[in-house]
């Protein structure tokens, strides 16, 4: 199983890359929590998730292959 | 089921005067407008501290930025009379002064073109999955956050 | 006392969108300015019973417009934080798919811009004192009437 | 005494001409009523009334050399 994460933003800094990928992770709060623990700095970042180009609110379950982005506040226009 | 076309709203670099006259100028031949209204975002040279911002770095989460504007694109058409609808948003650097936002809407009667112009630039902004990184005149950054 | 400076609004024609486009182009060393509202007003081709619109003349009052144009733009920059302001209407005919008026508002931030772009194009319609005569296919015409 | 008279829009057509000229007009009810019974049409017509390029309310006097305009509805933009 493999899950490959998108970032964006502040994201791409504090992490130092724009994609990742994670195995064997089952839902998107597991995911978050994996990645606070190795990157201390993204409990203080607000972001959105969205899972294979849907955004959503709460956890989500994930299967193999799946997308899974960390979008922090935009600032388009 | 109606074909579900994504149509691309992103440009690299700044939008020249020259791409928003030629957007204008094919304007001419449907003669059951009214009325245009346009909106243009200008990178500003705001003053950061004792520096400057020079421009901003512009990058998105295209796929779904383009999902999200189709959904805008359908709501609006649904919301208000217009005969067209054109948005456009820079990506990459562009420099303070340029134009990094073109959103233009048509209608027949004035009041559509203008409130679904104003509505669209306030969906673009915030729901638009954009980033702006300013790069100041030292060459340092900072990410920009929507007011 | 300040000096009350009347500035032309008119221009003999359609206006083009090479016109459009160089004003913007002026506004990018206005490193301030971070949106742009523009308001264009195009003929259109009406179907009046049998006949459709070909064109519309213009005429106008014009030393009564410019003194009205002039206290409606020391209101708008009263009432709103504007860097600019530039009103462009035409005078004679305009052919259907043309555009006779132009609006342009530039501020810091978008809601200003917006705001006075809408009440300016409001305002000029209701009271600057120019007229409209549609010349129709078969070249008989009707007065124009502002809803 | 001349009153010089500025015609827009309608009225151009209604009247024959853009300018008209009259002697010996106290106000503007009056050039309006003098323009009415040469004019019969006139009285069908909304229009507003400036002299020397200000709009009016109700009724002015009239001196030499004034100019008074009659405007139709506008129909701009």
């Amino acid at each position: 199983m493999n899950i490959k994460i998108l970032l964006f933003g502040r994201l791409t800094e504090l992490l130092g890359q724009s994609v990742l990928h994670m195995e064997d992770v089952s839902d998107t709060n597991t995911l978050a929590q994996r990645l606070s623990s190795q990157y201390p700095g993204l409990a203080q970042i607000k972001y959105q998730v969205a899972v294979n180009q849907e955004i959503i609110h709460g956890n989500k379950a994930l299967t193999d292959g799946m997308t899974v982005a960390l979008m922090p506040p935009f600032s388009g226009g | 089921m109606r074909e579900k076309k994504l149509r691309n709203i992103f440009v690299n670099g700044a939008i020249s005067a020259d791409t928003i006259a030629e957007s204008i100028r094919k304007h001419h031949t449907k003669k059951d407008i009214g009325a245009h209204s346009i909106f243009l975002g200008q990178v500003r040279a705001d003053e950061i501290g004792d520096q400057q911002v020079a421009g901003i770095s512009y990058t998105a989460y295209e796929e779904l930025a383009l999902e999200k504007m189709y959904e805008i694109r359908e709501a609006i058409f649904e919301k208000y009379p217009l005969t067209c609808m054109h948005v456009h948003h820079s990506l990459g650097l562009i420099a303070a002064g340029e134009i990094c936002l073109f959103v233009f809407t048509s209608s027949k009667h004035r009041k559509a073109a203008m409130e679904a112009c104003d509505e669209l630039v306030e969906r673009i902004k915030a729901e638009l999955p954009i980033w702006g990184k300013e790069i100041l005149t030292d060459e340092s950054h900072q990410w920009k956050e929507n007011k």
